[in-house]
């Protein structure tokens, strides 16, 4: 088990945001994470990686990880892809992902290094010494998923990874995120696109009102049309 | 011309120890984003230290210890006060470093009384080492030119060869994302902030014996450093030096050569008025360019930022 | 955030109200009666001066909290607002121009006004820390030029004039404090509901927006440039009322009101009140005022206590005294107020002993340094006794540490009751 | 009762070490001088109410309101010329307005001559010479030192600075015509942090002595930077005494350093005299013994009271103090012009040395000797103070 | 009859990158244009030339046959065009009430006005509310924007862009990061409130895209590749190959 997480709770000042997620990610595994906006998907991942003060149990490959501090925990090897994209500013895109990089790690020591990423996104290296706050959106979305993997996580936590892709983008994400997982890397995807989630996914979950809802593998969500209807559509 | 020449290495002198100061606010302000009024505090307190230490161990010890101290205590503050205020804002980090601008002075002077202390140059440098047509340079002033072209190198070296000045520069935007990528980012910046204050303290030490160790040495150049590091392009390492030579030269020369402004308005055409006495422009025809060097530096900082808002050296370029 | 909660209420009403005008009512009630209650001499003086500052607190408010425009060099303003105002009373007096006192502030406003149009034109071209250099910048020049220019700002010794040059206004000549104080207070009123009204205008909602997003205000059809230019004008005016209100008080201007010292300390003053409310620079300066004339006559070491009561409150109350009565703002909505009395009631005897101990063991110490040999005596809180014996120090020092184990003790039900008071019953999101 | 006199003068900031100085030199002389011998007219005792004006003229005017409401009916200040004129200004103002509650002013070292002449006011007392009557006692001295040829005056920006350049040059050109001013220049007051790049224009402009009224920082500044880079004329000076300034040059001053003061204290001329500065040492342990004229302020004040009968009258005090004449402690005789309110007093030129020393400044071996005196300075000088009498 | 907006050999470079190499464009008044594209093909940059957010390095914007070289992005803005960003770009601080209330602001012809009060002006009030109503945010309309989550931060940046009533509308990507039903409804919303005027969208979602479109110009590598009704677009070889994919090209 890589990843498992037990009747989490979190508040944003007084709003319960998560009222008890219950989830759990075995190894080489795409979970996805379905819901309507605003449901606590992103929340969720925040709470894990230690950005938001997680209540209840978080356990990373047997460890408790709840409490500890963010750095701390993505030294364990578990990697965030932040929603907003976050590229730090005034920075190039090269030096965005060698800040990717755990402190003492070198490049090309991982699973994956600048030379790969170049080669996987050639948009990327086409703007690599290019201040990374100018670049287009989808680049931007780019860069965030190849920083994030820079730190060569073992579990790796994706929100909203598509958006802002152009369709063929999406597919190359899409392989790209099945790549990964045949490397060994679980992966926690947080995912609108309905399709490519289910496309990709081994197993969902699907949030509604700060819980777990739903559990199951993409085709016995297409099945249950009930469940669909009242989560995940208005 | 020889007055010249020897003019050239005081201003080179009095624009290093402005760099000096200005280097650790480089780090601090530049790169965390901290507008830290109490960097020339710590200044004070690496003269004050290094004074105190070198009354029982020497002039030399102290060079070696105060830094240290004044750091260490540059750290405890980020620890304990700044961190808790960063999240904040910037207002409220500066309402902190000013308030604790004004604690440090209450200290330094319940400890060390109102009055300028004791505290000279080292005998062994205490020698001029040559001389230019009769004007003495003495052997303490090049001790100093060597200490901060070490320190410049140095910074550059940690800056450039490291991680540390990314980390900081990306915390400032999104410090959660920086931690989930694995940085420590508290500690980056408590340690940043340590230095920072260790390089004023650094400065303190080789600057209180020249300039007067007194509980009012911070207040006099609390607001020059903020020029210089504006000036040379807030972030610039080359730029703080560029602007703290530039300032030296300025001041010096302006100090050092008699330019009447009525000389200026004579050779424009414009007559003195009749009544000196009770003119509302006589002030302009008193006016001398020393009278105005302490200012031109602020003047220079409003031109270069109404033309060229981010410094002379453009951004991040280290 | 406060801002938003005024304007939900205020939204669903249209026309001036009873409950919108009742606060200003109230204020120029209390305005008028209080030199009655504080009739001597010196609470008027300290009046004078708070209502002052405060007038220039909220303008500087205008910029640093509506705007978001952090200057250095804001007492520019005031200063040059009040030598224009001496300059106008001189005139006034020489030339015997038929314009009577309580009309002399709106030169200063006039000059502070005009001198924020010449600065504005370049300053408020960028907003951030491009801006506050501006100002500190723009500051130390006007500052140094004041000593430079003799025959305006008369160096060192400053300019004087004389405020009871005749003309007197329904018979008062302005001899006395009170007849200044009333004349003061007017003119308080006066700016304060001006500026808070510039608040609900457009472009005073403007200003809060370009504080935010400078770039999406553009896109909205408004200059981010010309908004802050206008906060800052009217800042501008505001704090020359204020420079002029100080000359009439004073009957000086001196070229240290221009510095920076002065600079900062109107900035410390309004964040001690808190920049994100209105009323916060009012209390910022009553506040600071009160306690700089309590400290000053009282212990030598006002500035440190000072320095920390900055450091405490940008430490534990961001959001300044204002911030610290508005946390209490929902619980009173939820008329829940009477469940948070009896622990602070019982909380401030400890907290008190505890502010005061730690003061006292600071005096002691500073006493026992600083003393001269053989007059060991001090006296603290009305009591006289010997420093350097050992008694004062033991008793101090149990009190402050008996202060400190009762506040612990207490905490928990303080916080428990603040929640109590902050949860409403049977609430699901 | 007490009799409560506000000494208003920076504590905190830049000029404090002064400020507290002088403070402790009134306390000890209310104490020693009338508290001590059984206070003024029926046992009523001083008291020094010490507030800090951080050498703001502002700061002043609203000490000086708290402390008229508070009762105070004396006024003591001396550092800046500046603050003391708006602090004059201020008590002119408020006489004329409350008859009820006026205030004297007692000055103790603002010496801006415009003080005793066109600002003169019948409420202000000055007890130390102005920088006229120093600076001719100084140019009497310089008048008979035949190897000074060539002067460099160097000021701070301000009144005072401005006053002591005017006057030198004016002096200069009755006394010794042949002197050349080989610079008369002005820096802004309290500004300059290195003063190098001036003594270098010093020592290249060939000037042998050097004239400054310099006080503070900025003396021990140029001092320093003077000495460090080969200067070796004499400088005259107003204040290059305590503060930290005499130990600052120790050793390097001696023989380049003189001061023009009053009050001769080594040795004191008197039994008393040095009575009192033991008394002071005792009381303040390591603090400085300086400005004589401090005793003077409380003696004389003390007298006048006692004279008029009153301390809360305080037009009768002020009658009591004009041509009061009395011999002072410290040498000479004190007299209290009525036509200007400027004490009449021994002018020194004093020389910083370590030899015979006994009332040394900041713990060093270092203080200061009187080289030559011109008795009762200033005596029949033309003044041109029109002052209004109530 | 003028076109609502006409570009003429744009360009725009960053040093030595092109990012725009001339592009021509016309769209006329009331007409619904979408423009695709690969990611960094320079579609937020065309929006940023055309809205003057930066200046192009040649070439020319006509807005309603008017020249925009050199004007400021306000004065742009107040002749009638309004645009959304790709990332949020809201006021944080204030409340989505007052968001809103200062989207409306100029348009409503408050302008620098310092002599209404904005209390005292109930078609303010309420046409603010309208707006937050049709974006969905009414029981957020209190709440920070900064906290709100992200897809309602996107619906509010649309609410800001269609709030002042502008004629010619660019929205850029305005579904991002929205579920399917979420996209249906904004897409019915901005058809709604964009009738009869000029519309320019830039989507990656192709569903919004023929759904909304009257016109598609695909932008690849700076330049258009192709312009015309959506059906001309899809059977376009061009455009399947640069953008759409193979497995789009079948699908719909
Ligand atoms: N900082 C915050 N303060 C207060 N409330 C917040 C904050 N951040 C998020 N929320 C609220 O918490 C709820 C869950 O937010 P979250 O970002 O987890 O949603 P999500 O499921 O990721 O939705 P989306 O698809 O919009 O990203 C939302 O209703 C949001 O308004
Ligand atoms: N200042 C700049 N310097 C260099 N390159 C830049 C600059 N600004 C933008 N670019 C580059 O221009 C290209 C076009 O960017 P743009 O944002 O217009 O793309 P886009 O078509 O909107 O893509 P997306 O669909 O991903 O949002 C990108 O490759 C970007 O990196
Ligand atoms: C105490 C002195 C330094 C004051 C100075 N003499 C002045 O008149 O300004
Ligand atoms: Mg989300
Ligand atoms: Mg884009």
């Amino acid at each position: 088990m890589m990843l498992d997480v037990q009747d989490l709770h979190a508040y944003y000042g007084k709003s319960h945001v998560l009222q008890g997620v219950n989830l759990n990610i075995q190894e080489g595994e795409i979970v996805a994470l379905l819901g309507r906006n605003g449901v606590g998907r992103s929340t969720t991942c925040k709470a894990i990686i230690g950005e938001v003060p997680p209540q209840g149990s978080v356990t990373f490959r047997g460890q408790q990880i709840a409490g500890k501090k963010a750095y701390d925990i993505a030294r364990l090897g578990l990697g965030y892809v932040p929603e907003n994209r976050d590229i730090f500013p005034g920075l190039t895109t090269r030096q965005n992902l060698i800040l990717g990089l755990k402190p003492g790690q070198k490049d090309g020591h991982g699973r994956w290094s600048l030379e790969t990423m170049f080669d996987m996104f050639e948009n990327l290296g086409n703007r690599a010494d290019t201040e990374a706050s100018v670049l287009s959106g989808g680049e931007k979305q780019m860069l965030t998923i190849c920083r994030t993997l820079m730190g060569d996580p073992d579990l790796i936590m994706i929100d909203e990874p598509t958006e802002g892709l152009a369709p063929q983008m999406v597919q190359k994400v899409a392989a790209v995120l099945k790549e990964i997982a045949k490397r060994g890397i679980s992966t926690l995807l947080v995912e609108q696109k309905l399709d490519i989630a289910m496309d990709i996914s081994d197993r969902v979950y699907v949030m509604g009102h700060g819980r777990v809802v739903f559990e199951g593998t993409p085709a016995e969500l297409k099945g249950r049309n009930d469940i669909r209807k009242e989560w995940l559509e208005v | 011309m020889d007055l010249f020449l020897v003019n050239i290495i005081d201003g080179l002198v009095t624009g290093l120890l402005l760099f000096m100061l200005s280097a650790g606010l480089t780090l601090i302000f530049s790169m965390m984003g901290v507008l830290n009024f109490a960097h020339a505090s710590f200044y004070m307190l690496g003269a004050y230290f290094g004074y105190q230490i070198s009354q029982y161990m020497g002039f030399w010890i102290g060079l070696l210890i105060a830094p240290l101290l004044v750091g260490t205590m540059g750290a405890v503050v980020e620890r304990y006060g700044l961190r808790r205020v960063h999240q904040y804002g910037h207002v409220a980090e500066l309402i902190f470093t000013f308030g604790l601008a004004l604690l440090i002075e209450e200290a330094v002077q319940f400890f060390w009384g109102k009055s300028q202390v004791a505290y000279f140059v080292p005998q062994a440098l205490n020698f001029p080492l040559f001389a230019i047509s009769g004007n003495a340079v003495p052997a303490y002033k090049v001790f100093m030119i060597f200490i901060s072209i070490g320190i410049f190198a140095g910074l550059l070296i940690v800056l450039t060869r490291t991680r540390v000045g990314m980390v900081i520069q990306a915390a400032l935007s999104y410090p959660r994302t920086v931690e989930a990528l694995g940085h420590n980012v508290p500690l980056v910046f408590m340690c940043v902030f340590g230095v920072g204050s260790a390089l004023a303290g650094v400065a303190g030490v080789i600057a209180g014996p020249v300039l007067g160790t007194f509980p009012g040495m911070a207040f006099v150049l609390g607001s020059i450093v903020f020029v210089t590091i504006v000036i040379g392009g807030l972030g610039s390492l080359w730029g703080a030096l560029f602007s703290s030579l530039l300032i030296g030269w300025i001041t010096t020369f302006a100090a050092a050569y008699n330019v009447h402004f009525a000389d200026l308005l004579l050779a424009v055409g414009i007559n003195p008025p009749a009544e000196m006495a009770t003119s509302p422009w006589r002030d302009f025809w008193s006016l001398t360019l020393s009278q105005v060097g302490p200012i031109l530096p602020y003047l220079l900082m409003v031109l270069v930022l109404i033309f060229r808002p981010d410094g002379l050296f453009r951004k991040r370029g280290l | 955030m406060t801002e938003t909660m005024q304007s939900a209420t205020a939204t669903h009403r249209f026309g001036i109200s009873l409950r919108a005008a009742l606060p200003w009512i109230i204020a120029a009630f209390v305005l008028l009666i209080l030199p009655f209650v504080f009739d001597a001499k010196s609470s008027i003086t300290v009046m004078n001066q708070m209502a002052i500052t405060i007038i220039f607190a909220l303008a500087y408010n205008m910029l640093l909290g509506q705007g978001g425009m952090l200057s250095f060099g804001h007492a520019v303003f005031m200063g040059l607002g009040g030598v224009a105002a001496v300059h106008m009373m001189r005139y006034v007096e020489i030339m015997g121009l038929p314009i009577p006192l309580p009309l002399l502030p709106l030169f200063g406003g006039i000059a502070g006004f005009l001198l924020a149009c010449v600065i504005g034109s370049f300053s408020t071209r960028h907003a951030g820390t491009v801006f506050a250099m501006i100002s500190l910048g723009v500051g130390e020049l006007i500052a140094a030029c004041s000593l430079i220019f003799v025959a305006f700002f008369g160096g060192e010794a400053g300019v004087s004039a004389d405020r009871t040059y005749g003309l007197p206004v329904f018979g008062v000549e302005f001899f006395t404090q009170t007849e200044v104080y009333y004349l003061i207070a007017t003119w308080l009123l006066i700016s304060a509901l001006l500026m808070y009204l510039y608040t609900r205008t457009p472009v005073g909602r403007m200003a809060n927006a370009v504080r935010d997003n400078p770039e999406r205000a553009e896109f909205l059809g408004y200059s981010a440039r010309w908004v802050r230019f206008y906060s800052f004008i009217f800042s501008g005016f505001f704090a020359g009322i204020a420079g002029g209100l100080f000359a009439i008080n004073y009957e000086i201007m001196t070229t240290e009101s221009l510095t920076l010292v002065q600079s900062g300390r109107i900035l410390l003053i309004t964040f001690l009140g808190g920049v994100g409310y209105f009323c916060g620079p009012i209390i910022g300066a009553i506040v600071f005022t009160l306690l700089n004339t309590v400290l000053s006559r009282y212990t030598d070491l006002g500035t440190l206590y000072i320095g920390l009561l900055f450091v405490l409150t940008v430490m534990y109350f961001p959001g300044g005294l204002a911030g610290l009565l508005m946390m209490h703002e929902p619980v009173r909505r939820m008329r829940r107020l009477h469940l948070l009395l009896r622990p602070y009631l019982l909380g401030l005897v400890p907290f008190l002993v505890t502010i005061l101990g730690c003061a006292a063991l600071l005096e002691l110490l500073f006493h026992t340094r600083h003393a001269m040999p053989g007059q060991s005596e001090m006296g603290l809180f009305g009591v006289r006794f010997d420093s350097h014996a050992i008694l004062p120090w033991v008793i101090v020092t149990v009190a402050t540490l008996a202060g400190i184990l009762a506040l612990r003790a207490l905490a928990p039900a303080l916080k428990d009751a603040w929640h109590d008071a902050n949860t409403v019953q049977g609430d699901g999101a | 009762d007490t009799i409560k006199i506000a000494f208003i003068d920076p504590l905190s900031g830049p000029f404090a070490a002064t400020g507290e100085n002088a403070l402790h030199l009134f306390q000890y002389a209310a104490e020693a001088i009338v508290n001590d011998a059984g206070g003024v007219l029926d046992g009523d005792t001083f008291e020094i109410v010490p507030l800090d004006n951080k050498i703001s003229a502002t700061e002043s005017l609203i000490h000086l309101q708290t402390a008229i409401d508070d009762g105070v009916r004396f006024i003591i200040q001396g550092q800046s010329s500046g603050v003391a004129s708006a602090l004059l200004d201020a008590i002119n103002k408020h006489n004329r307005r409350n008859p009820d509650d006026q205030v004297l002013f007692l000055n103790y070292a603002a010496v801006d001559p415009a003080l005793t002449s066109s600002l003169c006011s019948f409420w202000h007392f000055s007890f130390d010479a102005n920088s006229d009557l120093k600076m001719s006692a100084l140019t009497d001295v310089i008048a008979e030192s035949p190897d000074l040829t060539s002067a460099y005056l160097i000021n701070q920006d301000y009144s005072f600075g401005k006053a002591v350049s005017a006057t030198a040059n004016q002096l200069l050109a009755e006394k010794r015509p042949d002197i050349t001013i080989a610079g008369d220049e002005f820096h802004p007051i309290g500004q300059v942090k290195d003063f190098t790049p001036y003594a270098r224009k010093i020592v290249s402009s060939g000037a042998d002595f050097v004239i400054t009224g310099n006080w503070g920082a900025d003396m021990f500044g140029l001092g320093t930077a003077l000495i460090a880079n080969g200067f070796t004329g004499p400088i005259y000076t107003y204040y290059a005494s305590g503060s930290g300034i005499t130990a600052g040059f120790g050793e390097s001053g001696k023989g380049s350093l003189f001061v023009i003061s009053e009050g001769l204290t080594n040795p004191p001329p008197t039994e008393e005299g040095a009575a009192y500065i033991d008394g002071f040492h005792a009381a303040y342990p390591g603090e400085n013994f300086l400005l004589v004229r401090t005793s003077n302020v409380i003696r004389m004040l003390a007298a006048a009271i006692d004279e008029a009968g009153t301390a809360t009258d305080v037009q009768a005090v002020a009658t009591a103090l004009e041509g009061m004449e009395m011999d002072g402690p410290f040498g000479g005789t004190l007299y209290m012009r009525a036509d200007n309110h400027q004490l009449i007093q021994d002018v020194h030129i004093l020389a910083h040395t370590d030899e015979g020393v006994t009332n040394t400044f900041d713990g060093s071996p270092f203080g200061l000797i009187a080289e030559n005196t011109v008795s009762a300075a200033g005596m029949d000088t033309p003044t041109t103070c029109e002052m209004d009498r109530p | 009859m003028t076109a609502a907006l006409q570009l003429s050999d744009l360009h725009k470079s960053y040093g030595k990158a092109q990012i725009i190499r001339g592009v021509d464009l016309a769209i006329k008044a009331g007409e619904r244009h979408a423009i695709i594209g690969p990611n960094g093909a320079g579609k937020s940059t065309l929006f940023n030339l055309i809205t003057r957010r930066m200046a192009p390095s040649a070439g020319h914007v006509a807005l309603h046959g008017k020249d925009l070289n050199g004007l400021a992005p306000y004065e742009v803005t107040r002749m009638g065009l309004s645009r959304s960003f790709q990332i949020s770009n809201v006021f944080h601080r204030l409340s989505v009430f007052e968001n809103v209330r200062c989207a409306l602001l100029w348009s409503m012809g408050y302008r620098y006005s310092f002599w209404n009060l904005m209390d005292r002006a109930p078609a303010l009030t309420e046409a603010a509310d309208a707006i937050i109503a049709q974006i969905n945010l009414t029981k957020r309309r209190e709440m920070a924007a900064g906290f709100l989550s992200y897809a309602e931060q996107r619906a509010l940046e649309i609410g800001l862009t269609i709030a002042g009533g502008a004629n010619v509308i660019l929205l850029d990507e305005p579904t991002a990061g929205m579920s399917n039903t979420e996209t249906d409804y904004i897409v019915e919303l901005i058809r709604k409130v964009t009738e009869g005027k000029t519309l320019i969208v830039v989507e990656h979602d192709m569903r919004v895209v023929f759904n909304l479109a009257d016109r598609i110009s695909v932008l690849v590598y700076g330049q258009i590749v192709a312009t015309g009704t959506p059906e001309e677009v899809r059977a376009n070889p061009k455009v399947q190959e640069a953008y759409l994919g193979t497995a789009m090209a079948g699908g719909h």
